[in-house]
């Protein structure tokens, strides 16, 4: 198979309403893209049955190169200091081809 | 005020949900379910307030349009003192107080099946209300939450909600808001002819597509129970006695204001004391997300919603007969 | 029996999705529309039975009723005895068993479309039962699962599903069991213009919802068959062989015991000859999660279920009526 | 041509999603909504084409058959030979020509309520003819491919889609096709009495239905304006060219060929003139999967589906009752 | 941006019905909060389509300090020896707010 | 607990209309099975807002041992090399069972 190159996976569970902003997010980093799941749960913010908008999660994954990951990161520390409710994990991952993720 | 009257479809499949959930029934709804009735029952509204709209008297309207401006300013301001008086933190009690200056339209129409079992007439003008009712609670909560953080500092990077402009688009561009005032648009404008080729969907099913919104809400509000001890006694009696206020408020308005009758001083009622579920939790979720979610959807959904269901819309309708009556 | 009788939309829809599987359409449902409609469709039997119950013979009802409990206790037990003889584990075995006790809605509703279909009257009593057989099928299912399993130590730490009293709960809160009983109860106490309100979502849509359902559920049966050879041919057969044993079982409880004609004993042979595949297998993945999945969905959804709709209601009406006619 | 025919609910509620996106309304669909309403209409549309064809003369069914095999394999022809011209990529240009020799099953049904809304008559036989055109137009576009692709070598290991058995295969198990086939010869077969018993889920329904489904096609075709420079100008003065050739090809079809009047012409020539949006995008998914789908999406749902249920119509229609009336 | 600080992804594939006790496995052990994705798939307990209660699946997701791995872990083994059809994968992960998921 | 064992997490995310030839994928692999979630996003292929099927992704979850890693990468890569567009990356992970997923 090809060689596989790290890149970082970044997770962030939030409410749905906080979708477009992180697309803005993705976008304003140039990232290839990103992926958004529909998810409930329960943390600090309650429960969120995904029943209601108010109530509805999503996690959103973006793949970046590690070069990228400390700016992006930023944003989404703003996001928490803002007060938004969400939940970031950082992953290592690997892809076949770098440059489809180093826009 | 009989308690048969209660023994209305969409009363009773809220109280089954209610008790599905009470019983830890693994009875599950599809999530989408409940999005997808609640756009249809908004689009309904909508239309119905539209037609109502095209042969209203504009007088009347207009009126109507200012008593609701009216409420849905006064009661979160109102709400936002009590919560403050009990000492809860300014940018929670901004956030719930938008709930309860806006409307549930589950509530609402709850009201109207209600008054319809009973065949209680009621002025149509409410449900013009109900569409107006939702952005100044929101406008409100805004103008609260930035005078609670002093200086827009914290806002700076965030603009797109804390700005004037901006806040004022947010709120109109409410999804519900869109929702309301565009089928209510179109109800105002199509030919009746044509109106009549959706009428079946959009009227004839609307009571049964409502007793399967208030059976999953009726969940939603029984799994919310479990949050009552992590919000508090103050809040939950907030939950109970606010909607007290909002029903009064809603009752002297409706009967001495509008001069409406039985029917539409109830319904004033009812929008006065119910506070949203749908609309405002996505606008605090974004204009005020130091705001705690959990708090504001176990108010709203968790006590003021079974409240004014069971207990609530009986008693206003029995006020508002006294009125009437008197 | 004449084959044309099959010519109704229930029966075409589900055989479409069934055929759209068979040359691998592409053709996808969204999931949560299957889940939206069998919830529908529940209140709707629901609505309908309680209706029936208000203006029901009590006598009758009782007689019934306990018909309904004898089949669901009786037919896990046969079953079960059967599955033992082909050599399967006893856990499979009880989770099976417990299937064929209970009963499929979308089989029964199939049956009533192909009755009124050639307008043949039929008791409303089997509606009641249908609410009535899922509970003791799912007791049966955990009896013969603890039974099997010897001392209950393996289940010491989920006392949940493993003491006599959750095992009662469980089988009463399964959330298709409170759809059931629970529309049937608003169905029984509303009043009548109060019901008329909700009628022409719940009833006059019914039969449409139940084409829809079908058309999915025929997708479902058809994705089964790819695991035939994993049950194996025993099971495949005993999918086949005990909606027979149920169905004749069925047809002398419902013309000797109760008395019924040629509708009712159709109706009734269905109830016994039906596995379930809504109720059940979420009850048994908690109950016995020993048991394999792929065995019950299999054998319930790929094997039984097309073979009552294509094959058993016209055989077991067939015979209800030569009883009736004799 | 009088703007006021456009006050129709489907159009209004179109122009209503594609305005809540244009004010970035955060109003949200459920995705699995717009899913189950899309089977939904293909079910409806087959339903009454299958009535309709029960009734209808052979000679003139099989003529409208041959028209519609006719547009669907010339119109994706002449689109390729434009977007060539245009110096488009040939796979690219294969793909997006395929969504124009096939239909949009949205814009024609809108066609259809414009028609009713103005009490004008149309024939039954384009009902049958959208049906039939979703394969052709997979076909040629499959075949374009692969001469595009010079010798298959590129596709020999993905023998399921390039060799043409599995090519024809695909064009006619494709989920649309499957729907509207299969709906159609269930309401061609099934007796009327039985049939009579999913009319009021399938047909009283249908233009409510359809209304929300255009209104998430409105928020759909307004996401898609922030692509246009992406696909850049061509293309999209692509979109809108194409539907203006493919309608005339119709409205030509439609009066000298079929002999149409009024009504049946405009739906002819809204059938060359709608490009697909359904089921052809998963189809070039597959077959054609070096093309970029936001290309493709971009014209059919965001360019050419918005002008033709604006413009287009309308326009089509002056044009048919001119002819109609020459 | 802020450090990142090393954390345990447990992953969960099992039927939904099994939801409401790794709920409570989650709050046995105190953990932040918890994610849950619907899911499809396929494996020793047959197909899973999603369509019926019975044949759906979820992703549990919960985020864990290491410290707290082993005691969730034994609680999952406990399913599993039960008979429960399950697939757990436990991954790296890393968050900005190690306090917040320390509960 | 039970040690944990290390595997490989393959996720990909596609059009839904891949899903029929990943499935394929996973057969001919052999693996214990696979995990389907339904998932929105963007990219290169542009905007997939999960509402119409051309317009639909799916994040795919195969859980394999090392072993199988390179086998399974190489049909992945033919599937990109014929052009179909989707990101596809790789993450470690950890089981509790090995041999369930060593089919
Ligand atoms: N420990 C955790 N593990 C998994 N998901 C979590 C955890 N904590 C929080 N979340 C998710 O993140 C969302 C937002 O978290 P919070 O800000 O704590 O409300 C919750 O609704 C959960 O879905
Ligand atoms: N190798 C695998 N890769 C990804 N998901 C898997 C794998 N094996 C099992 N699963 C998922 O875990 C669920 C339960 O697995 P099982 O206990 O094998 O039935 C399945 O329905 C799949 O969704
Ligand atoms: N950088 C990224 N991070 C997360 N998801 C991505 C990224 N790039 C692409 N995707 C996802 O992969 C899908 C296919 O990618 P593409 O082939 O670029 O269209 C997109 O629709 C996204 O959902
Ligand atoms: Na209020
Ligand atoms: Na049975
Ligand atoms: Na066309």
């Amino acid at each position: 198979m090809a060689q596989l190159h790290s890149m970082k996976l970044i997770n962030i569970v939030a409410n749905v309403t906080l979708e477009e902003r992180l697309v803005d997010l993705a976008e304003a980093h140039a990232t290839s893209g990103y992926t958004v799941l529909e998810a409930r749960g329960a943390g600090s913010a309650g429960l969120q049955t995904g029943v209601l908008e108010g109530g509805s999660n999503i996690l959103f994954m973006l793949i970046v190169p590690e070069s990228k990951l400390a700016e992006v990161m930023v944003d989404v520390e703003r996001l928490m200091k803002r007060g938004h409710h969400l939940a970031c994990f950082v992953s290592d991952t690997q892809v076949m081809r770098p440059e489809k993720y180093s826009g | 005020m009989d308690a048969s009257n209660l023994l209305i479809p969409a009363v009773m499949f809220f109280a089954l949900g209610f008790l599905a959930q009470g019983v830890r029934s693994d009875l599950k709804f599809p999530p989408e379910l409940a999005k997808a009735l609640s756009i249809y029952l908004l689009i309904g509204i909508g239309l119905k307030g539209g037609i109502e709209l095209s042969h209203a008297d504009l007088a009347d309207a207009v009126d109507a349009v200012i008593a609701a401006l009216a409420l849905g300013f006064a009661l979160p301001i109102v709400a936002y003192g009590i919560l403050l008086a009990g000492r809860l933190d300014k940018l929670n009690a901004s956030a719930i107080a938008a709930h309860y200056g806006s409307v549930s339209a589950g509530t609402f129409l709850t009201a109207i099946a209600y008054l319809s079992a009973q065949q209680i007439e009621y002025e149509s003008y409410p449900v013009i209300m109900l569409a107006i009712m939702e952005s100044p609670a929101i406008i409100v909560g805004l103008l609260l939450a930035r005078y609670s953080r002093g200086n827009g500092s914290t806002g700076a990077d965030d603009a797109r909600t804390h700005h004037m402009g901006e806040l004022l688009r947010d709120a109109f561009t409410n999804g519900s808001v869109i929702l309301l005032f565009g089928s209510m648009a179109i109800g105002w404008s199509v030919k009746p002819d044509s109106l009549a080729t959706i009428t079946p969907f959009f009227s004839t099913l609307f009571m049964g597509a409502l007793s399967l919104f208030l059976l999953e809400m009726g969940m939603e509000a029984g799994k919310r129970i479990g949050a009552f001890r992590r919000v508090g006694a103050f809040l939950v009696a907030f939950g109970v006695l606010m909607p007290l206020i909002g029903g009064a408020t809603g009752l002297l308005v409706g009967h001495y204001w509008l001069g409406f009758g039985e029917g539409g001083t109830t319904l004033v009622a009812v929008l006065g004391a119910s506070a949203s579920y749908i609309a405002v939790p996505p606008a605090m979720r974004l204009a005020i997300p130091e705001a705690n979610p959990s708090y504001y959807l176990t108010l709203s959904l968790g006590v003021t919603f079974p409240f004014n269901v069971i207990v609530g819309i009986p008693l206003y309708h029995t006020f508002a007969a006294r009125l009437a009556g008197g």
